[in-house]
C-alpha cells in the first residue's frame, strides 16, 4: 500500500468519505465494532478537552495554548496504529495521540498554566515531553530508533511534527539519518495547512510533502487526515514496514487546522472566512460518527454521554490543576544536573537570604 | 509629539527606513499577511507590497543566510526572528558567516544586516521564548548586540543599526513591548550605537541594567531613594560595543557597582562588566561589585518564572546589602 | 533537457564518453572548436596548480588545502555556461571555476599560506570567498537570487558544494526557499563520492543526489561530471531556466575526487585502490583530450606547451606568494567593523604595549 | 606505566568505556574507517565493530540530536564534532534539547551524553579550525564543559564525563594532541568533573588557565621564576563547574591574579573569574586582575595567528606588569 499511493502520480489515500461512507474497501482496517467507537470516543475525548482548554485559557486558568480542533483523526488513528512499547516523540498539537499513549488531560493543562510536570507521565516512560523548537524533535526519533536497533529491539517510533517543521534543517537531517542506519521510524507530518499565518502553499514548492520522502530514498505517502480509517491503515502498514527492518517511511496528514494556531493567534488576519467554512463538513468528528451512526453504532444519547463524561474529566482535571501554585524554589534547582553544582547552590542560598529580608521586613 | 509604546516605535523606525531606502527590506515569520506574533510590522506589507515585506518559511538559518545573500548583493535586510530562543537554529550562519564576512574578505563584502530578536521573559510564555542570551551573542567577534529599554531609545537606535554597514542584533524586550507609552518624534532621528546613557544621576551607588531590566530597576532606584540611598542608573542600551567610559565615570563617583540582568549569572553581561570596572577602577571599588541576575538554570516555565526574574525589591535588597557592605 | 533526463528513472547525462567520442549529439553544446580547446586549456591550467600547490604544501610553503584533481570538468564546464556577470558561490574544490570567472592562481596559493587576502579578488564583485563550513554557503546562494529578483536583474547564481554538503540542514532551506521564491539559481553539487572518508552511499539512501530536487519541486538532473561537455550542456539548460524566471534547478555533477580530500588526508585509510584504477581512465581530462586529438585540434605538443605555460604561472605566483610574511597586526583589528569599536582600540594598544617591551628587552 | 600524548590518553579512555559499557557508543564524521581526522578513535571500530563505532552523514545537528535521542533511550553516546568550529549547526540542539532534557522532563529523561570537540589554535589550520569559544558553550545552563590540558587528565576526566549521568562537552586542545607524552595508567582510573589542580604553588601571583594555554603558562611560570617572580599556577581543567574555592583560596594567598585563554577577551572565560574573584575576595586583590586573552576579533588565518595566540613571552609580560602594580 506504502507504494501503491505515489504521491508524485497526487494519489491520496481515503477511506471513508465525508459523506461517512466506506469508498475503498481494499485498505479497510480490520477493526472490530467496539475499537472503532473507542476510537471515536478518544477523538471526542481530545476534542472536548480542547474546547474546553480554550474556555480555560480565556478564563486565565492557564496560558497560552495551541489548539487541536480538527487534526484528531490524525492524531488518534495513527496513535492507535501503535504498541504501548513503542515511542511517542510529541511536537505539540498531537492531543489525541498523547492521550491514547496513555498521557492525561490533567497533564495537558497542567503545562499550559507553566509547570514542568506537566510533561512527566508517570509510567510513560516512551512518551517525549512536547517540542516547542519547530523541527527539532525529529532527529530525536532517528536516535531513538537508532537505539531500538542497536539494542535489537522491535519497536517502533512516531515522531510528527507539522507542515511547517517540513522547512528545518532538522527534518532532512533526521529523515536523512533514519534512511541511512534504516532506523524504525515513521515520520508523521500533521499538514494542517497552516504554519502560524503561513499558508502550506508559501511554505514549500512541492506539489505534496510527502513527495520529500523521495529525497531520502523513503517511501512516502499522502493519506486524507480527517479520515480515521486512513490515517490508520496507513500508520499500520508503515508500523509493519518499518518493524520489519526495511527503514523509516513518511506519512503526510492532509489535514486542516480548524481553530486559530494558539489562543494568542487571530486567522482572520491572514486566512479568509470562505476556507474555513469549505473545511467545516470535513471535520473529522463530524464524518466518523455519521459512518457510526449509520451503521447504528452511535447515536445522540451516546454522543451527548460521551460529551459528558469528557467533560466532566476536563473539568476535574482543571481543578485538581487549580491547586497547584508556584513551582517551589527548590525544583528550579534541583533538576538541571544529576549533582548539584556550587554555582546553583551558591545562587539559590543568596536567593534564600533575600527571601527571608523579605519575610523579615 | 505622538506617544508611542516601544511596538510602535519600533514600527515607526521600521517604516521609516522601508520609505526611506529601496534596499531596506524587512522578513521572517509571520510578519507579512500577520503582521508578527507582536504585531510589530503589522500593516507594512500592506503600505509596501510582498517584495519589500514577507513571509518566509520556517527555518531560521536560511532566513539568516539568505539575508547575508542580500546583504553582500547591496541589500539591507531587516530580519525578525520570531523568538530569541528560536535563534540557535541560526546559530551557525551568524558566527561562521554574518559576523565574519567583512573581515574574511578584507572589507571587500559587507553584511548590513539586522536581525531583530524579541528577548526575555517575565511574559508567562511557553518553553524558549522567555531567555535572555544575549552574553552568548555579544561573544561573537563582529557582531553588534543592541538592546533598547525605551521607545525613544527603540526607534532611534534601530535607525542607526538599519543604517550601520555592520550586522547587528537588535534584542527587543517583549516585556515593555505594550507596557508603556513615550513621546516620540515622528520623524526619523538616530541614537548612535555603543553608547549607554545615565538616565539617573546618583552618589552612592551605581546600577548598570538594559532592556526589560531598566523598569525593574527604576523601580528599585525609587524604593532606594526613599531608604535615602542616591543610586547613579545606567541604560547600557549596547552591549556590543559597550560603553567601559560611562561606567566607568560613574563606577569612580560612587565606588559601588551593580549589574542587573535577566540572563544567567555564569558568563553572563555582569561579569564583563565587573572584568572591565576591576581593569581600570579596581581601586575606587569600595565594596565587591554584585550580580543581580538569573540563576544558573534552564529559564522555568511560568508558576516559576517569578523566583527567576529579578525584581525591584530583590534589586532593593541587593543595592542595600551592597551599601551596607563594609569598605 | 532538464526534465528529460530524469534520475528517479536512473537517466543521466553524458555526451562525451570516455573513449573521446561524442555519443549524444542531441544535447552537444554549440561550441567552436577555439572554446572548446579554451577549455581544456582551463582545465589543464586547473590540474596543474592543483598539482603543483601540492608539492607545494609538502615543501611547507603553504598550508593544508584542498586537492581537486579529477573534478575539473564539472567546475569549468558550469563555470563556462555563465556570464561575467552572474554571481559564483564558491565551496573549496573548484578552482576551475574560480580560475575561468576570473580568480588568480596567486590567490588561491595566498589563501592557503593563510592570509584573508587571498579571498580578495579585485575586479570580482561577484565571486564570494570560500565558504568552509559544508553546505552553509548554499543559503546565501538563495539570498543573492533573492536580491537579483528583487532588483529585477537577468543574472543567475551558481552555487557549488559537495555530495557531504546535501546531508546539512542548510542544503534543504537554502533549496527550499529558492524554490518558493523562485530565485535564480543554480545548484551544483560536486558529487565526488566522498565526504573525507564517507562513501556517497553512505551520506543518504537516496539512489541520486539529483532526485533530492523532487522534495523542492524543482528539476533535478544528474550528468557525467567528468564529461565536460555533459556538464557545459546541462548547466547552460539550467541558466536559461532559471535566468528565464521559472526558478532554481539542481545539478548533480557525478565526478570522482581522484586525489585525497586535502593534503593532510590519506584515502588508502579507507577506500580500496581498485577503486581508484577503475576511475583513472575517466579522468576528465583525457577524455576531452582524447576527443580534441581526434579531431586535429589537440596534439603533445600542444599539451607540453600549455603544461609549461601554467607550471610557469603556478610557479610565478608561489615566488610571489613566498614573499609575503606575516599579516600585519592592524589588519586584525581593522576589518571588524565599518567603524573600530574603543574595545578594539584598547585591546590593540595594549598588545602594541607588548609588543615595545618585547623589542625593548 | 606506559608513556601516552594526548591523542592515546583519549583513545585509551575510550577503548576502556567501549569495552566495559555496552551502551557506549562512538560516533562522528569520519571517525569510523578513518579513525577521525586527528585519529584519536583509529582501530575502535575495527576492534568494536561497525554497530559500535560509526560514520555518520555530514550533518552537526543530527549527530547531536541523534545523541539526545540515543541517550534517552538508554545508550551512553560518545560523539565527535570534527572541529569545534562547526558545533554551531548544533547549537539548536544543545541550547534547546540536551541542556534542557532533564529539567524540562523534572529528571524523567536525562542526556548522558558526551560531545568531543577539539578546538583551539596555534596549528596553522584553515578557516573555524582554531576557535576558542567554551566561553559561549559554559554560559548554557545544564551543560558541563570539561577541558583537559595533559593525557593523564584527558583519560580520567573523559572516563567520569562518560559515567557522568548529565551532557558533557569535552573540549581537546588539538595544539596538545601530539605535543607530549606523559606516564599515564594503562588501566581506568577517574578525575572527578569540576575540579581544577594547582600545579604549581607559588607566593606572588595567582595565574589560571586551561586546555593549551596550559604549556604556555608553565612555560611563562617558569619565566617568571627566573625573573624572581613566585607564580601560582591552576589548571580550571572544567569550565562549568568552574572550581572557584580554589581560585579563591590562590587569590587569597596571592593577591594578584591574571587569567590566561584563547578565545575572545570580552564575555570570555577571565571575565567570569573575575568577576567571582570580585564577589568573595575583592579585599583580597592588590591590584587589577589581569586578562591574557584572545581579541575580540575573528581568529586570524595562520598568517596572522602568532598576534593573536598568547605566548609565554606575552604571559611573562602581563605577570609583570600584574606583579609591577602598586597596591
Ligand atoms: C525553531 C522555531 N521557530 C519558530 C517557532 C515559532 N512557532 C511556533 S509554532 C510555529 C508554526 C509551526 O507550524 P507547523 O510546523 O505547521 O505546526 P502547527 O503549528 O501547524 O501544528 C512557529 C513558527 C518555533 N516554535 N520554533
Ligand atoms: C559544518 C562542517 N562540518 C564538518 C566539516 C569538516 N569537513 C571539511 S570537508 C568535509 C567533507 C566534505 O564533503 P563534501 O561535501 O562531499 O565535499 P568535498 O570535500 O568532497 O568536496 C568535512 C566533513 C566542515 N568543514 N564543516
Ligand atoms: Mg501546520
Ligand atoms: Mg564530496
Amino acid at each position: 500500500m506504502l507504494t501503491s499511493y505515489d504521491p508524485l502520480k497526487g494519489k491520496r489515500l481515503q477511506i471513508l468519505a465525508e459523506s461517512g461512507r466506506i469508498v475503498n474497501r481494499k485498505h479497510l482496517p480490520e477493526w472490530t465494532d467496539e475499537a472503532l467507537v473507542e476510537a471515536y470516543r478518544l477523538m471526542l475525548r481530545a476534542r472536548v478537552a480542547d474546547e474546553k482548554a480554550l474556555l480555560f485559557q480565556r478564563q486565565k486558568r492557564i496560558h497560552t495554548l495551541p489548539v487541536n480542533k480538527g487534526q484528531e483523526a490524525a492524531a488518534v488513528g495513527s496513535a492507535l496504529a501503535l504498541e504501548p512499547a513503542d515511542w511517542m516523540v510529541q511536537s505539540y498539537r498531537e492531543l489525541g495521540a498523547v492521550l491514547q499513549k496513555g498521557g492525561t488531560i490533567r497533564n495537558h493543562l497542567l503545562y499550559f498554566k507553566g509547570s514542568e510536570w506537566g510533561s512527566v507521565h508517570p509510567g510513560l516512560p516512551r512518551l517525549l515531553p512536547l517540542s516547542v523548537p519547530i523541527g527539532s524533535q525529529i532527529t530525536h526519533a532517528a536516535g531513538i530508533g537508532h537505539a531500538i536497533r542497536y539494542q535489537g529491539g522491535s519497536e517502533v517510533v512516531i515522531c510528527y511534527f507539522g507542515d511547517g517543521g517540513t522547512s528545518q534543517g532538522d527534518f532532512h537531517e533526521g529523515l536523512n539519518w533514519a534512511a541511512v542506519f534504516k532506523c524504525p521510524v515513521i515520520f508523521f507530518c500533521m499538514n494542517n495547512q497552516y504554519a502560524i499565518s503561513l499558508n502550506r502553499r508559501h511554505q514549500t514548492a512541492s506539489a505534496t510533502l510527502a513527495q520529500k520522502a523521495v529525497a531520502y530514498g523513503m517511501p512516502g505517502i499522502q493519506v486524507d487526515g480527517n479520515d480515521l480509517l486512513a490515517v490508520h491503515a496507513a500508520t499500520r502498514a508503515a508500523a509493519e514496514h518499518v518493524r520489519s527492518g526495511q527503514g523509516p517511511v513518511l506519512i503526510e496528514a492532509y489535514t486542516y487546522r480548524m481553530g486559530p494556531h494558539t489562543t494568542a493567534d487571530d486567522p482572520s488576519l491572514y486566512r479568509p472566512k470562505e476556507e474555513e467554512e469549505e473545511w467545516a463538513p470535513r471535520d473529522p468528528l463530524l464524518r466518523l460518527r455519521l459512518h457510526l451512526e449509520s451503521r447504528g453504532l452511535w447515536d445522540s444519547a451516546r454522543e451527548d454521554e460521551s460529551r459528558a463524561a469528557a467533560t466532566a474529566e476536563t473539568d476535574a482535571a482543571m481543578r485538581e490543576v487549580d491547586e497547584l501554585h508556584e513551582t517551589p524554589l527548590d525544583e528550579i534547582f534541583a533538576h538541571q544536573y544529576s549533582d548539584r553544582p556550587a554555582e546553583l547552590r551558591r545562587q539559590q542560598a543568596a536567593y534564600e537570604a533575600y527571601l527571608q529580608w523579605k519575610e523579615a521586613r | 509629539m505622538p506617544a508611542m509604546n516601544l511596538v510602535q516605535a519600533i514600527q515607526s523606525a521600521l517604516d521609516f527606513k522601508l520609505g526611506d531606502d529601496e534596499r531596506v527590506l524587512v522578513f521572517g515569520e509571520d510578519v507579512g499577511l500577520e503582521g508578527g506574533v507582536f504585531r510589530v510590522t503589522q500593516g507594512l506589507q500592506e503600505k509596501y507590497g510582498e517584495r519589500r515585506v514577507f513571509d518566509t518559511p520556517l527555518a531560521e538559518s536560511v532566513i539568516v543566510g539568505a539575508g547575508l545573500g542580500m546583504a553582500v548583493a547591496g541589500l539591507r535586510p531587516v530580519l525578525e526572528i520570531q523568538f530569541c530562543g528560536f535563534i540557535y537554529p541560526a546559530m551557525n550562519q551568524l558566527v561562521t558567516h554574518v559576523s565574519r564576512m567583512r573581515n574574511r574578505s578584507r572589507g571587500a563584502f559587507t553584511v548590513p544586516l539586522v536581525i531583530r530578536l524579541p528577548y526575555g521573559g517575565g511574559i508567562q510564555a511557553l518553553e524558549l521564548h522567555s531567555e535572555s542570551m544575549e552574553a552568548m551573542l555579544a561573544h561573537i567577534p563582529g557582531l553588534k548586540v543592541v538592546i533598547p529599554s525605551t521607545p525613544y531609545d527603540a526607534k532611534g537606535l534601530l535607525i542607526s543599526a538599519i543604517e550601520s554597514e555592520d550586522p547587528v542584533l537588535f534584542m527587543e524586550p517583549k516585556k515593555v513591548y505594550r507596557a508603556f507609552r513615550q513621546e516620540v518624534p515622528a520623524e526619523a532621528y538616530r541614537i548612535p550605537l555603543g553608547k549607554a546613557s545615565v538616565v539617573q544621576s546618583g552618589t552612592r551607588l551605581t546600577l548598570v541594567a538594559y532592556g526589560a531590566m531598566m523598569r525593574v530597576a527604576r523601580q528599585a532606584v525609587e524604593l532606594a531613594a526613599q531608604e535615602g540611598l542616591s543610586v547613579e542608573l545606567i541604560d547600557l542600551r549596547s552591549i556590543y560595543p559597550l560603553d567601559t567610559e560611562t561606567l566607568l565615570e560613574s563606577v569612580k563617583k560612587t565606588g559601588r557597582l551593580a549589574v542587573l540582568h535577566e540572563g544567567p549569572t555564569s558568563f553572563g553581561v555582569a561579569a564583563e562588566i565587573i572584568a572591565r570596572v576591576n581593569e581600570e577602577a579596581l581601586y575606587w571599588l569600595e565594596a565587591p561589585p554584585r550580580r543581580i541576575t538569573g540563576f544558573d538554570t534552564v529559564m522555568p516555565l511560568p508558576m516559576g518564572e517569578q523566583h527567576y526574574m529579578p525584581t525591584p525589591e530583590r534589586v532593593l535588597y541587593e543595592l542595600i546589602q551592597l551599601h551596607n557592605q563594609a569598605e
